[in-house]
């Protein structure tokens, strides 16, 4: 089992995906890949394909058509998984927390390992906290968060893909 | 006979960056029918703007978008001015001068690393973004952010910059221009680049004007269109022709973008040689009324508020007219007739950003 | 090909670029905002950081001795540092450390005088060396 | 090499098998983490550690086998099979010709298990993974035409044996094998069919779409056996010394990490128009001077 | 009793042709289809059993055979002429006419006027290759014709005919068989002629089976262009039965031309040998006609629109390997010429270009046909340069192509029946609808271009056959790449499997999955005992020529001396993997079935297959496989295919001019 | 504080865009403004930097013709009014149906101040 999970944490495979915000988080995960920063180092690939990513990035607020995105994306993803919200945007709305198009928060949408805040998060926040995610991979965290009791703000069960039933860990 | 394929090109794709879908339908791969479906990164900030006061609306623009925060900030802040009635002191014109085209050149690196790796190109978009991670210090160096800069206030500018800040600028622009004197001959010569865009997503003049494109969409199609030759900020006073390119395609806007950075260099150097001493902040009272229209040349093109005002708190109504908006009629016209494999290529080359365009 | 050829190869005999970040860390830049931190015992309760924050993510609560600050919702603009008329809000340049849950934090003040307690959330404080 | 060996030492076929088994994805991986750290230092950036591979195997049989279906499991295990066939019968010396068809064979279960999903994605790579097999194929004919009319036999332990090595008489076929070893393994700019690694491409993974999980680990495993095999090919050129062959071998293996960082993507027309042109062109002027 | 298998052979089809025409009751003509089948698989196997053997035949009911062959010619003759007058077709009242006049002229007057001077040949020879083509032809078009009985019920069905034409429709596939037999028996060349023409006869009635007028139109190119290759072959006759006085096959085969003087202590006839050479080509061009090489392909792409069982027996598995089996007969005599080398460059070009065309199909049946043209061309190719392993390499593929293609084309036709369509692209998830008929049409497929099924094994021998001819070698190369090509597009169409959808077995009738399952079986067999199969056919017909076999059989594989193929670790391996499905079918739970990508958007109830586009509509996604008929396009590849083939005919043409 | 201000009416409106383009005026963008009793649209043209506007003002409900055929580019900032205040704008070259921005759960014609009006909501028509 040890060293199952070396591997997993040693090789977290990313997708990134935009929800409606500024972008600005977004463009900071790019960054995060770039020669500088270099994800690569830890072994992290974007992979920009659910069915071969580990960790998932998500920024932005959450408007109601990408949301309903988010959730087929988590939905395609194999488990072991986890779900790194980046930005605040991502966290609770920001300072877009009253606009009408948003369920802001991802994870009202679907279960959250890690919130990176800042606006816009910096890339070493980003990589922090990807790296903490990796815990969920290896199975040593507790059960990733869903929006405690808060209005899923329009999400109804019927209208999207159905998420498959049970924990994300297998 | 060739059978049609639809698929749906978007909103999650890796060679998009924000979530944008474009319904395309091909024969084999030309694409013969390309439908956009936006929406995914609607907010509705026009209404939330509504709900804020003046001042916190700067930084409620500033989030329009993150790749040029300051140039949605700059255009929110000018047409508060032109209401009021007041101006920037000069200092901080030519600080927002600075900022703004510190802004374009990252938004440019930024292009240029992503119309690399939508041509395959992978080193050379590691090789853009790590030189866009110098203007980010710069930009950080000055504003003390790397994207939501927040610098820009009603009135000229927050914060004043110390000598070693300029110091600190001019040394790391050199750096800057030296690494770019490396790659841009790539972007200009390489016979596989040159391959994945010359020809690719023709806009005629003509078509152009009609289609509503801006920016560097436009200036590649010939027409002389610059928002900086409105005079805003310190622009009156600085030396600059707009880039124009007249081959219409992804090749050109490409150049245009290319040539842009250059300029956008000297134009700092300019602005740091010409800057005055003084005030940064024109203190301002009381609340705005009337209508009022600002645009400013964002790195994708022109960027308009319209604003109005009834006396009150909040503003009554803000517009905002992103670029992106604007140049996506473009890029329908651009994706009939290509192939698939220039889909990302051609989407990139209007540099579509989603994130002011939807609001 | 050939002017890539030339680069790449520069680059396989320099130094890569890379920050390696959680073993060296850049200093910020001193004008950076990383994050911002209430020195409670400060604080009038004046409610002026809570008018004038654009994100509305500052509750005062004056009868009750509490700041409560959101930080998964700050947006770091720095206006309330700006704005608050006793300093008693700072501006760090260290970025905030990732975090399992999002609660609000509540720096309740005891006493004027007394050092600050942040509660239930964790440590708001900058970002140490995970890996 | 190997080959030779068996051919001088009579070593038991079994066991050049089992040996082929066991060490080719070793040498497979740890040639694909060169790789990856190579090509992160051309761009100048660290890389990451050179057993990357081996953690990613490990974590991809880790991970929840999903699916879109059950049926396109058969074309891994084919692809899998197949290629590893492939190289056993190189090592073994077989008839080169029976062993591209094999490798053929194991090409066109992964096309097949690409089409086998009602994935737009995933098709469109198979389309152009067949568009791959197109330019290459005659090639790798070719190339085994002109090694027998250099040696006079099909079977890779005479060729091992025939004396001068390969490059002397086929210089030119080595260069146009070098091209469509790129195109094999779907490099830059022949990086059409699928996105290798950190590549974003337009049709996403393209073939490996929809693959996910153990199954995605036992292709990335074929493809260590597969470039095992393309490489050792290549060392066919200079077979006569084990040094000679390392390193041909070598060479063409710095030619495509170095090709990959400093070429975009192109068309798959365009690439088929190259390949024929340039590829078989090479090839065939160097087969023509062979019967001359 | 020499002759019962032979007259059986011959004379049941016809027989049972008659029967099935005046009895039009459809349980008579099912039972007697059976039993015809039967008769003729006994005789097929009777006939394999026995050594090779001569048998002349004197009289048929008081008739001598040679006149009553020579009166049904020329009723033939006089039958087409009327039928392209009553169709007003120049081309066919012309080519006919001729041929008629030529048939007389060589009755009549040569006959009359030149002393019988050969000694006396056998008018039937029995020997391997006649065993091979006679085993394919009661073999597979026994099973063809099976097939064909509910096949040919749901045509009708499928077309509302108002009165069933089955009746004649069995008449001329009946007839066909009985003909075919007779031709790979036939020594004396005017009753090989005789066999010809009747099979060009029942394949242009066949094609117009229907009537409608794109059948008219298409039989009526066939005819002529067949015709073509008949006027050749009278010519041919009349110049041996003048010059030479050969009116038989194994003469003129056995003639070598290379090494004058003659056969069996002949004296010389004309001033040079290289006259020969002239009946010998035009023999050839007639070959060519028949077995539709560039640039007479249309006549058979165009024949597609016949009922499928005779595109399966006609046009792909016997009738148009007649073409071959002639050139092979004539091959020794021409080998090492320029001549031989001609006909492989042709039999090469054909290979390549109409595997190019293929590519550019989406018509299934097209498909097959191009297909068949570019084996056709393989096979002509391989006899062009009719080396020990060139002439193995031939005759292996004959075998396996015929029994894979009559497979693929019942396939075809069942398919086509289920699903209503021939498209390609229509025959997306295919497996839903008719698992088995997939399933048996991707072992037909897979046959056809992958290891380690026979036509493979054929091509592989092919391309070493080829190394030493430097003229055929790029043709043999890049079409046996490109086959590949077109194989792999359709079958990967079909075997899209969607997610998460129950299928059921279909039903079909006991005649069609019996002739699919035996078909299937045949092919997997015959592949993995393809040593056997070669040792036991092909290797007499090689040592007969040569001396040697050029191919040997160590253990179970084929050995060439610069090559080995070894069919049975792949075997192996596909077993293996076939083994590993229920494995990993049994690891798979419900749950991890997840729809596919589609970049987030998966919408509705088919979440598998549509997505949210603009307005939030669901749209269904479809892939359309590539063409790329700008390139691979009947059109464009014409466009340089016609000239180079024309040109090369011509060339042969000048080759062989006395 | 805007000049260049050109009233129209919606049967004017059409003659006057196309006057326009035949100007060589580009069209930026329109911009609805919620004034209670009515809505009023501006259409914003450039040419050489200087601005010109079409005004016009709609009762709720009431259909615009749409200026798309004349600026094909218009069929964006149309639909966003259609989305955002629910103004039946009929005939653009690419209707979305008020599904621009919006789709089913987001609340209708956000940007409009009074009750959005009974009949015309756009996304109602197209079920
Ligand atoms: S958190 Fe801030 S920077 Fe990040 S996306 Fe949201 S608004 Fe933009
Ligand atoms: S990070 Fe930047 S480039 Fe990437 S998607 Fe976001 S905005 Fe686009
Ligand atoms: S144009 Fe793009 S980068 Fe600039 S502010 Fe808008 S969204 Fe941001
Ligand atoms: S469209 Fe223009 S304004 Fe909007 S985000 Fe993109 S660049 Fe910025
Ligand atoms: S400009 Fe827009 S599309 Fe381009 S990278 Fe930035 S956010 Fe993405
Ligand atoms: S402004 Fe300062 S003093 Fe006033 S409540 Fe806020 S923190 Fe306290
Ligand atoms: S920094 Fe800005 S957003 Fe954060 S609390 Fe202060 S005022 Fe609010
Ligand atoms: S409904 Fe869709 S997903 Fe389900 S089986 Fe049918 S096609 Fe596949």
């Amino acid at each position: 089992m040890g060293f199952i999970s070396t591997a997993r944490v040693k090789s977290p495979w990313i997708m990134h995906f935009e929800t409606g915000s500024c972008n600005g988080c977004a463009i900071e995960v790019f960054a995060a890949l770039t020669p500088v920063y270099d994800l690569e180092r830890f072994g992290i690939l974007n992979t920009g394909n659910p069915k071969h990513a580990d960790i998932m990035l998500v920024t932005g607020c959450v408007s109601f058509r990408a949301g309903r995105v988010l959730r087929n994306l988590y939905h395609q993803m194999p488990g072991p998984k986890a779900v790194v919200a980046i930005g605040v945007c991502a966290l609770t709305g920001g300072i877009f927390h009253d606009c009408y198009n948003l369920a802001p928060g991802v994870d009202k949408v679907i279960p959250v390992d890690v919130y990176v805040p800042g606006c816009a998060a910096r890339p070493e926040a980003i990589i922090a906290g990807t790296v903490m995610a990796l815990d969920r991979l290896a199975g040593k965290a507790g059960p990733p968060n869903i929006a405690p009791g808060e209005p899923r703000r329009g999400l109804e069960e019927g209208r999207v893909v159905e998420i498959a039933p049970g924990n994300s860990d297998k | 006979m060739p059978g049609r394929t639809v698929i749906p090109f978007g909103p999650q794709h890796p060679v998009f960056p924000e979530p944008l879908q474009l319904r395309l339908t091909m024969e084999e791969e030309r694409v013969i029918d390309a439908v956009p479906a936006l929406g995914y990164m609607h907010r509705g900030i026009e209404q939330l703007a509504q709900t804020k006061d003046y001042a916190q609306n700067v930084f409620l623009m500033e989030r329009v978008c993150g790749i040029c925060s300051f140039m949605h900030a700059l255009c929110y802040c000018q047409s508060v001015e032109s209401l009021l009635g007041i101006e920037a002191p000069p200092r901080a014109r030519f600080m927002r001068t600075i900022q703004a085209e510190l802004g374009r050149l990252q938004s440019h690196y930024l292009w240029l690393g992503l119309v690399a790796d939508a041509c395959g190109f992978e080193s050379l978009f590691m090789q853009a973004w790590r030189n866009r991670e110098m203007i980010m210090d710069c930009q950080e160096a000055v504003s003390g952010s790397r994207v939501t800069i927040s610098t820009c206030a009603i009135g000229g500018c927050r914060r004043d910059w110390d000598d070693g800040v300029l110091q600190e600028l001019t040394r790391r622009l050199d750096d800057v221009e030296r690494s770019m004197d490396a790659i841009a001959p790539v972007f200009f010569e390489d016979p596989l680049v040159k391959q994945r865009t010359v020809g690719a997503g023709i806009i005629t003049k003509q078509e152009a004007t009609l289609l509503g494109a801006v920016g560097p969409v436009a200036r590649a199609s010939g027409i002389v269109e610059d928002m900086r030759r409105l005079g805003y900020a310190a622009y009156d006073e600085l030396d600059f022709k707009p880039v124009v390119e007249t081959s219409c395609d992804s090749y050109a806007r490409m150049i245009v973008r290319l040539r842009e950075t250059f300029q956008a260099i000297n134009l700092i150097r300019q602005a740091l040689k010409k800057m005055p001493a003084g005030e940064v902040l024109n203190k301002w009272k009381g609340t705005p009324e009337g209508e009022a229209i600002s645009r400013v040349e964002q790195p994708r093109g022109e960027l308009m508020y319209y604003i109005r005002s009834n006396g009150g708190k909040n503003p009554e109504r803000l517009r905002i007219r992103t670029p992106t908006l604007s140049n996506i009629p473009s890029l329908v016209k651009m994706l009939k007739g290509s192939r698939l494999s220039d889909v990302p290529v051609i989407a990139l080359s209007i540099d579509s950003c989603i994130s002011c365009t939807e609001r | 090909m050939f002017e890539m050829l030339r680069t790449v190869m520069q680059n396989l005999f320099s130094r890569p670029a890379t920050r390696l970040y959680p073993k060296e860390q850049r200093e910020p830049f001193p004008s950076a905002r990383g994050h911002i931190e209430s020195v409670i015992e400060n604080c009038i309760f004046c409610g002026l950081c809570q008018k004038r924050c654009p994100a509305d993510c500052i509750v005062v609560d004056r009868a009750g001795k509490d700041w409560n600050l959101d930080p998964y919702r700050c947006i770091i603009c720095g206006v309330c540092v700006e704005v608050c008329p006793t300093k008693a809000i700072v501006m760090s340049t260290y970025f905030r450390k990732p975090a399992r849950m999002r609660e609000p934090l509540t720096y309740h003040q005891e006493e004027r005088g007394r050092p600050p307690k942040a509660k239930p959330g964790q440590d708001p404080g900058e970002a140490k060396d995970q890996m | 090499m190997i080959g030779r060996t068996i051919a001088t030492y009579g070593i038991s076929p079994l066991w050049v098998t089992l040996a082929t088994v066991v060490a080719a994805p070793a040498i497979g991986g740890l040639l694909t983490g060169i790789d990856r750290k190579l090509t992160a230092r051309l761009q100048n950036r660290v890389g990451p550690p050179i057993w990357q591979p081996f953690h990613d195997l490990v974590k991809l049989w880790s991970k929840e086998r999903i699916t879109v279906n059950q049926v396109q499991l058969l074309y891994v295990y084919a692809h899998l099979f197949l290629m590893i066939a492939s190289l056993v019968g190189l090592m073994l010396g077989q008839d080169l010709l029976m062993i591209f068809f094999i490798f053929a064979f194991s090409s066109v279960s992964l096309i097949l298990g690409g089409f086998s999903v009602r994935s737009p994605y995933s098709r469109i790579g198979s389309q152009r993974e067949i568009m791959q097999l197109m330019a290459y194929e005659p090639v790798l004919v070719l190339m085994a035409i002109g090694i027998y009319l250099a040696t006079g036999s099909f079977f890779v332990h005479e060729i091992i044996t025939s004396g001068n090595p390969l490059l002397y008489s086929l210089p030119l076929v080595f260069a146009a094998y070098a091209v469509i070893l790129v195109v094999k393994l779907r490099k830059s700019p022949f990086d059409l069919s699928t996105a290798v690694h950190h590549v974003h491409q337009e049709v996403v993974k393209g073939l490996l779409t929809e693959y996910s999980g153990p199954y995605l680990g036992l292709i990335e495993l074929a493809n260590w056996y597969e470039l095992v095999f393309l490489l050792a090919l290549g060392g066919l050129f200079w077979a006569t010394s084990l040094w000679g062959a390392l390193l041909a071998a070598a060479v063409l293996f710095l030619f495509q990490v170095v090709v990959d960082t400093v070429s975009a993507r192109v068309t798959w027309a365009w690439m088929l128009k190259f390949v024929w042109t340039v590829g078989l062109g090479l090839a065939a002027i160097n087969i023509v001077w062979l019967y001359m | 009793m020499d002759a019962w298998p032979i007259a059986l052979a011959i004379l049941l089809p016809v027989a049972t042709a008659l029967l099935a025409y005046i009895f039009r009751i459809r349980a008579a003509r099912v039972l007697a289809v059976v039993v015809m089948a039967a008769g003729l698989m006994v005789s097929a196997l009777a006939l394999a059993g026995r050594g090779s053997f001569t048998y002349t035949p004197e009289s048929v009911l008081g008739l001598p055979i040679d006149t009553l062959i020579t009166i049904l010619d020329l009723a033939l003759l006089g039958y087409l002429v009327w039928i392209g007058l009553s169709m007003r077709r120049l081309s066919v009242v012309l080519l006919a006419g001729l041929q008629l006049a030529g048939l007389g002229y060589l009755e009549f007057w040569l006959r009359g006027s030149t002393p019988a001077v050969l000694p006396a040949e056998p008018a039937m020879v029995i020997d391997r290759l006649a065993v091979t083509m006679n085993l394919i032809i009661s073999g597979v078009g026994s099973l063809v014709v099976l097939f064909a009985l509910p096949y040919m019920d749901e045509f009708e069905r499928r077309q509302k005919a108002m009165k069933t034409r089955q009746p004649r429709f069995f008449l001329f596939l009946l007839l066909f068989l009985g003909a075919m037999n007779g031709l790979v028996f036939s020594n004396n060349l005017l009753w090989l002629y005789f066999f010809w023409e009747a099979t060009t006869f029942s394949s242009f009635m066949l094609i117009t089976h229907t009537g409608a007028r794109e059948a008219l139109a298409n039989g009526l190119r066939a005819l002529w262009m067949n015709l073509l290759g008949g006027l050749a072959f009278v010519l041919a006759l009349i110049f041996l039965a003048r010059n030479a006085h050969i009116v038989s096959l194994r003469a003129l085969a056995g003639w070598p031309l290379a090494g004058w003087p003659g056969w069996r202590g002949l004296p010389p006839i004309g001033s040079s040998p290289d006259l020969l050479l002239l009946p010998m080509g035009l023999l050839c061009f007639a070959a060519f006609t028949k077995a539709a090489q560039f640039p007479f392909q249309t006549w058979l792409t165009g024949a597609m629109v016949a009922p499928t069982p005779v595109s399966a027996l006609l046009h792909s598995s016997t009738m148009v390997k007649a073409a071959v089996y002639l050139i092979i007969r004539l091959a020794p005599a021409f080998r090492g010429t320029t001549l031989g080398i001609l006909v492989a460059v042709i039999g090469g070009f054909t290979f390549m270009a109409a595997s190019t065309t293929a590519i550019g199909q989406a018509n299934g049946k097209r498909v097959l046909a191009y297909s068949t043209i570019a084996n056709l061309g393989l096979i002509i190719a391989m006899a062009g340069i009719n080396t020990p392993q060139a002439l193995s390499a031939a005759l292996l593929i004959i075998i396996f192509h015929a029994i894979s293609k009559a497979l693929l084309f019942i396939c075809v036709g069942t398919i086509e029946h289920g699903i209503r369509t021939r498209d390609i692209e229509e025959m997306e998830g295919l497996f839903y609808k008719m698992p088995m008929t997939t399933i048996i049409t991707v072992v037909a497929m897979t046959s056809m271009m992958l290891p380690p099924f026979g036509v493979l094994i054929g091509k592989w021998l092919a391309i070493e056959a080829s190394v030493r001819f430097p003229l055929l070698l790029p043709f043999v190369v890049l079409g046996s790449a490109l086959t590949v090509v077109f194989w792999s597009k359709w079958l990967g169409r079909i075997l899209t499997v969607s997610y998460h959808r129950k299928f059921r077995l279909e039903k079909l009738p006991l005649l069609i999955s019996a002739s699919m399952l035996v078909l299937a079986a045949a092919v997997v067999v015959a592949s993995f005992g393809i040593a056997s199969v070669f040792d036991f056919l092909a290797a007499p017909v090689v040592r007969g020529q040569f001396g040697i076999a050029g191919v040997v059989t160590p253990r179970a594989d084929l050995a060439t001396g610069m090559g080995e193929f070894i069919p049975w670790p792949i075997f192996l391996l596909i077993v293996l993997v076939l083994l590993a499905i229920p494995i990993s079918f049994s690891r798979v739970k419900p749950a991890d079935i997840r729809p596919p990508y589609l970049c987030g958007e998966n919408a509705g109830e088919k979440p598998g297959t549509s997505f949210y586009s603009a307005r939030d509509e669901i749209n269904l996604t479809r892939t359309g496989n590539y063409y790329v008929t700008g390139v691979f396009g009947e059109a464009s590849i014409n466009r340089w295919a016609y000239p180079i083939a024309v040109g090369l005919l011509l060339l042969m043409i000048g080759v062989i001019k006395p | 504080m805007i000049d260049n201000v050109v009233p129209v009416t919606r049967e004017t409106l059409l003659a006057e865009a196309q006057r326009l383009a035949d100007g060589g005026q580009r069209l930026i963008s329109a911009t609805a403004i919620d004034q209670g009793e009515y809505l009023e649209i501006l259409y914003h043209f450039d040419k050489d930097l200087k601005l010109t506007h079409l005004k016009l003002e709609v009762k709720p409900g009431e259909e615009v013709p749409s200026i798309s055929r004349v600026y094909f580019c218009a069929f964006i900032p149309e639909n966003e009014l259609k989305d955002l205040f629910g103004i039946n704008i009929s005939n653009i070259v690419i209707d979305y149906q008020g599904k621009f921005f919006l789709e089913d759960e987001a609340p209708r014609t956000p940007l409009l101040k009074s009750k959005p009006p009974e009949q015309g909501d756009p996304r109602e028509v197209a079920r």
